[in-house]
């Protein structure tokens, strides 16, 4: 059973991944990035049981407390970035287009 | 335990332990201080490490006491006592030097961080220089590194930071590289410590991993020690580092490479492979010489001081490999002696460009027509280390390269092409440093010059470079030291072959 | 199943060319620092794999166990180390790029070499 | 099955390693650099190395994104195409990678318990460690004791990065002319957010009190110094993150970072230092109690604490130097 | 007793399973950002809630189910922050949803 869960999470791993390869603006990829985290995570708890090592939870503990960071971190720097230049702005809002 | 027997690993400590206090303070000068004593006790327990080796005696240290391999050990022969002395005698007398221009290069805030970032990178060469420990070898590679990256960004033209930038690239390939030639090493043979792995290897030599790390490992260092073609990063970091900081690498970063590099091969690889010391020889004497053809000819019409004496090091550090590559006890002592000879020139040589940066604050050779007038023993301490350089009897130049010429000559057919070569390379050394030499001696002086305050250089930096300087002579003269530990070295080293 | 155990080896190899390449033919700095980490990255994964033993478990000893397979924990103390290395060469080379990018408004390292020649 | 998985995500990471390179807007390549970090943690993971795993998860998810978001903040995110000289590097790589590749076939294959490297050094730590040592983790033992001069040198590089950066691009109120009062004051971006703000200061005292957890269960589980360094680090730079930089420098003022910086590295450099007088070898720890084991015990707990105070000082001051600098 | 349990954990496995998977193609597959992030969102709470509640029932009481317990929690917290963060800032810096269908309806 925990195989079967396994592979459900390694190809949505495979689709999200896609999904960031893809873009096609900042914020799919961001998406795509937060839900590998979480899905990483959430591997590791289920991979560790499959081991029957349960004490390496700690490890999936670690993502879920911290993996959000890195998408706050995004959302405040580029924020702060595209107040700063209006090129950043125009750039990201192109590719959105492009990308349509 | 007397405190004696804890030599090799206060060579590493004290210099590793004042680093982080210096972080802490705030005021320049005392950092200044800090550094230079911190760096001056290293040279004292350098010097006593040498006192201890002359007779061929081995120091082994056993860090936290747990026995080689399982931990890690600290091992001192000849050869790294002589790395130690010239790595510690480089620092002290460049930071001994360098304190006046260093002080006006640098922000009085950022400067307790520099001289932190000095110690650092001399707790970490002289950490290479003491360790058996592959592994330990990477970590104190990556220090080094790390605090010398620091040390040449403090430069305070912009393109100290593009050329710190192609540095830290490739030092950082290097240093990967040298990581997968020690995995997979440590993979066919299960340790990390020199001496082990020697024997271990025994049993999987000639399987291909063990010779592809040979590559990996050979190729690593050779990127770290500026070995031609590998050098491109040398010359501009060399270039745009703060005077005192190139007095100092130059004199000793790329030869505790050199020293790893001849280590490992001979130790680790010469015994174990088949045929390995005749593609050593083969492979690394056409880079060795093409090394010193083309870093000469460069050097003869580059027209910026520094960038001629960067050059000079590339082709310098040719005929260091050079006299490794015969694979015999003359080439190998030639070799390992010029190291400690070049570094006496080369670091005399940059702390006078430092003494006259100093004071002009260009080193293109038109600014420096006439310089001599105004600062007679900066220029006169340059013509010494000068003469050392090109190997004028008498100094200690001379000696190494006598050595080399001698050892050529063993070498047979291939050997007679390298003289020719190095023959022809000191003459183009004789013309570089006779184009500085006839420029401030004979040039009439520029409107800089005469328009500014130039004047004598201040005197710790002048004593600075006349304790290298007459170190030249001195060793030049009499070169027992030099020569014992070398050959010493030599010893060792071939004593691994089979 | 002979050739699976080397997977990883070439997996390593592959890395290696990736990152290596971003190294050497990218000309944006910020490239290259990434090249760099997928590069160091490479030597983590060739390390790891030499301390997987069949049927181990990680290097933490179970009370009570007997017999149990531990993989083996010197390569993973180099690689913490590595990693450690890694990372600090990441910061002081992107901080070596802020500089840069203020000082010659470009991060291409073609463009910055022009603009030394120009100066 | 492991070895399917390894063989899966493996694969990824080199499809996500040549995204990397191909992409040529920077911050989707600093985003799918977040996705090869998570990948190479789960391939730590299954290759039974936990205790990397979790630094690089740490390392990972909660520093080397910022850094990178951060760099990239204050420097173009549009690659230029430039296709130079790309047969030439193409060449070089591929010489190299073939070089590996053809030293792969003599290699021990993956878990071959006969492998040398199973051989000679490494069972003598997981037999030794309960008796010399006495800690359940051997990797902390290796680590703390047996290489503990490895991990000296660890810490230093550590400060040499932090005083690098600091160096370079200075930290107002303390390296450099800004003070902090030249920050911008007040609410960053997200702090213009409730929820954000609110679930994220809920989160802060849950991370640290679990870097305190991973710091001392390191002797236990995976964990140590480090880790505990960088996930600390992570939830003071979350909290920098909602409540502004001024705001965040404050709480831990630039000159309080820097000594813990140095601190940490004081305090391992200072219990070698004690051995040594103690009698013992530098780093011995066992001249530190009457019983050797209880010694290298304290020792190992010492000196993991100086590496999580410098770690963490460090990367918070690597942080805020780059988040300053653009504000 | 356990048979039961074990059975339901299965299909709280399986259900998270399916949800993950389901979340997963609906990212890839979905036309617009929003759309995409409701896929992903799925994913998140549900399929994470079902597979940890399924791990949990296996592990019995232990250091484990709390472990994964807060796992669950800190997720549960994190990811619709996150999500919410992010279709906040993908608002305002001008991406709109492409919601064609809604424009194809008459006026009322």
């Amino acid at each position: 059973m925990y195989v079967l869960v396994s592979i459900a999470i390694l190809v949505t791993m495979v689709l999200a991944l896609v999904r960031a390869l893809l873009g096609p603006s900042v914020y799919d990829r961001v998406l795509a990035v937060n839900m590998f985290g979480t899905k990483t995570a959430l591997l590791i708890a289920v991979v560790a049981f499959l081991f029957g090592r349960p004490d390496f939870l700690d490890l999936a503990l670690a993502y879920a407390l911290i993996n959000f960071i890195g998408v706050l971190a995004v959302l405040q720097f580029f924020q702060n970035a595209s107040t700063q230049s209006e090129a950043n702005v125009d750039e990201a809002l192109d590719r959105h287009r492009d990308g349509r | 335990m007397s405190l004696d027997a804890h030599l090799p690993a206060l060579q590493v400590v004290v210099p590793l332990l004042v680093a982080p206090l210096l972080v802490l303070l705030r005021d320049a000068g005392l950092a200044w201080a800090g550094a230079f004593a911190a760096s001056l006790m290293a040279l004292v327990l350098a010097v006593l490490q040498v006192a201890q080796v002359t007779d061929g005696a081995v120091l082994v240290y056993e860090m936290g006491g747990w026995p080689a391999p399982y931990g890690i050990e600290l091992r001192i022969d000849g050869f790294n006592a002589l790395i130690l002395l010239l790595v510690t005698g480089a620092s002290t007398l460049s930071l001994l030097g360098g304190r006046e221009s260093l002080a006006r290069d640098i922000d009085d805030d950022r400067q307790p961080l520099f001289y932190a970032a000095w110690l650092i990178s001399l707790a970490g060469l002289s950490g290479i220089a003491v360790t058996g420990d592959a592994f330990n070898v990477f970590v104190f590679m990556e220090i080094s590194s790390l605090a010398t990256y620091i040390l040449i960004a403090a430069g305070s033209d912009r393109r100290a930071l593009t050329a710190v930038f192609k540095y830290l690239i490739m030092g950082t390939i290097g240093a990967t590289f040298y990581l997968i030639g020690v995995g997979l090493v440590y993979m066919m043979t299960g340790t990390l410590n020199f001496a082990d792995m020697e024997q271990r290897l025994a049993e999987v030599a000639d399987q291909r991993p063990v010779m592809v790390a040979a590559g990996f490992i050979t190729v690593g260092l050779a990127l770290k020690a500026a070995v031609f073609p590998l050098h491109v990063w040398l010359p501009n970091a060399y270039a745009y580092a703060p005077h005192a900081v190139t007095a100092y690498i130059a004199a000793c970063s790329t030869k505790v490479a050199l020293y790893v590099l001849l280590r490992f091969d001979f130790f680790v690889f010469q015994g174990n492979l088949a045929g390995h010391s005749a593609q050593f020889t083969s492979f690394l004497i056409p880079l060795a010489l093409l090394g010193i053809v083309v870093g000469s000819a460069i050097a003869v019409v580059q027209s910026d001081v520094k960038r001629i004496l960067a050059y000079s090091s590339v082709a310098q550090i040719g005929y260091i490999l050079l006299g490794a590559s015969f694979n015999s006890l003359t080439g190998l002592t030639a070799g390992i002696a010029h190291m400690f000879n070049h570094a006496l020139a080369k670091g005399a040589l940059f702390l006078a460009v430092a003494a006259i940066g100093t004071r002009l604050g260009r080193l293109q050779l038109r600014d420096i027509a006439g310089v001599a007038q105004r600062m007679p023993w900066t220029m006169a301490g340059l013509a010494l280390a000068g003469a050392s350089l090109v190997g004028v009897p008498g100094t200690a130049g001379f000696i190494s390269k006598w050595l080399l010429l001698e050892a050529s000559m063993e070498a047979g057919v291939i050997g007679i092409i390298a003289a020719v070569v190095v023959v022809a390379s000191s003459l183009a050394a004789a013309v570089y440093v006779w184009r500085i030499v006839e420029r401030a001696y004979f040039g009439s002086p520029g409107p800089a010059l005469s328009a500014g305050t130039a004047a004598e250089a201040p005197w710790p930096l002048l004593a600075a470079l006349w304790i290298a300087g007459l170190a030249n002579v001195y060793f030049g003269l009499v070169p027992g030291l030099p020569l014992e530990l070398s050959s010493s070295a030599a010893a060792e080293l071939l004593g691994h072959l089979p | 199943m002979e050739l699976l155990g080397l997977f990883n080896y070439w997996i390593f190899a592959v890395l290696l060319m990736v990152g290596f390449y971003a190294v050497i033919a990218k000309p944006n700095m910020v490239k290259k620092l990434l090249g760099l980490s997928i590069f160091q990255a490479a030597v983590f994964l060739l390390y790891i794999t030499m301390d997987k033993v069949e049927g181990g478990t990680a290097p933490i000893i179970q009370p009570g166990a007997v017999d149990q397979l531990y993989s083996n924990p010197l390569p993973q103390v180099l690689i913490l180390t590595a990693i450690v290395v890694g990372i600090s060469t990441t910061a002081l080379g992107l901080a070596i790029v802020v500089r840069i990018f203020e000082a010659y408004g470009t991060i291409e390292e073609d463009e910055t070499q022009q603009l030394d020649i120009e100066e | 099955m492991t070895v399917l998985f390894g063989i899966f995500l493996l694969t990824l990471l080199v499809i996500t390693a040549i995204g990397i390179v191909r992409s040529e807007n920077l911050f989707a390549a600093v985003m799918l650099s977040g996705i090869f970090s998570l990948l190479m943690a789960a391939n730590f993971f299954i290759l039974d190395a936990a205790d990397v795993a979790l630094t690089e998860a740490a390392v990972g998810a909660g520093i080397s994104t910022v850094l990178l978001l951060g760099a990239l903040a204050l420097t173009p995110m549009q690659e230029r195409r430039n296709r130079a000289g790309r047969w030439v590097a193409l060449g070089v790589v591929t010489l190299t990678a073939l070089m590996v590749v053809y030293a792969t076939f003599e290699q021990p294959r993956l878990g071959d318990p006969e492998a040398p490297v199973h051989q000679h050094v490494a069972p003598w730590y997981l037999e030794q460690t309960p008796a010399l040592v006495g800690i359940p983790n051997v990797v902390t033992a290796v680590l703390g004791t047996f290489r503990g001069y490895d991990t000296l040198g660890e810490v230093i590089v550590v400060l040499t990065a932090g005083t690098g950066v600091l160096f370079l691009l200075g930290l107002p109120g303390a390296i450099g002319k800004r003070q902090r009062e030249d920050l911008a004051s007040g609410r960053s971006y997200l702090g213009h957010h409730l929820i954000p703000q609110v679930v994220g200061q809920l989160l802060i005292p849950f991370i640290l009190l679990f870097a305190l957890y991973v710091q001392f269960h390191g002797e236990y589980g995976p964990g140590g110094g480090f880790q505990a360094g960088a996930i600390f680090a992570a939830g003071f730079i979350l909290y920098s993150l909602i409540a502004g930089e001024r705001e965040a420098l404050s709480i831990i003022s630039p000159r309080a970072l820097m000594a813990l910086m140095a601190g940490g590295a004081l305090l391992y450099g200072g219990v070698g230092v004690v051995c040594l007088l103690l009698g013992g070898s530098f780093l011995d720890y066992s001249v530190l109690a009457s019983d050797p084991r209880t010694g290298q015990q304290w020792g190992i707990l010492a000196i993991e604490l100086g590496v999580g105070i410098s770690v963490a000082g460090v990367l918070l001051a690597i942080y805020h130097a780059f988040a300053a600098r653009g504000r | 007793m356990a048979s039961w349990l074990d059975a339901l954990s299965y299909l709280l496995l399986l259900g998270g399973g399916a949800f993950v998977l389901i979340g997963g193609i609906g990212l890839l597959r979905m036309p617009d950002l929003y759309t995409r992030m409701h896929a992903a969102s799925l994913t998140d709470t549900m399929g994470t809630l079902l597979v940890l509640t399924g791990i949990m029932l296996q592990a019995g009481i232990s250091l484990a189910t709390i472990k994964l317990a807060a796992i669950g929690l800190f997720l549960l917290l994190t990811s619709p922050t996150a999500t919410y963060a992010l279709s906040n800032a993908a608002l305002m810096s001008g991406v709109r949803p492409n919601a064609q269908w809604l424009d194809r309806r008459p006026e009322p």
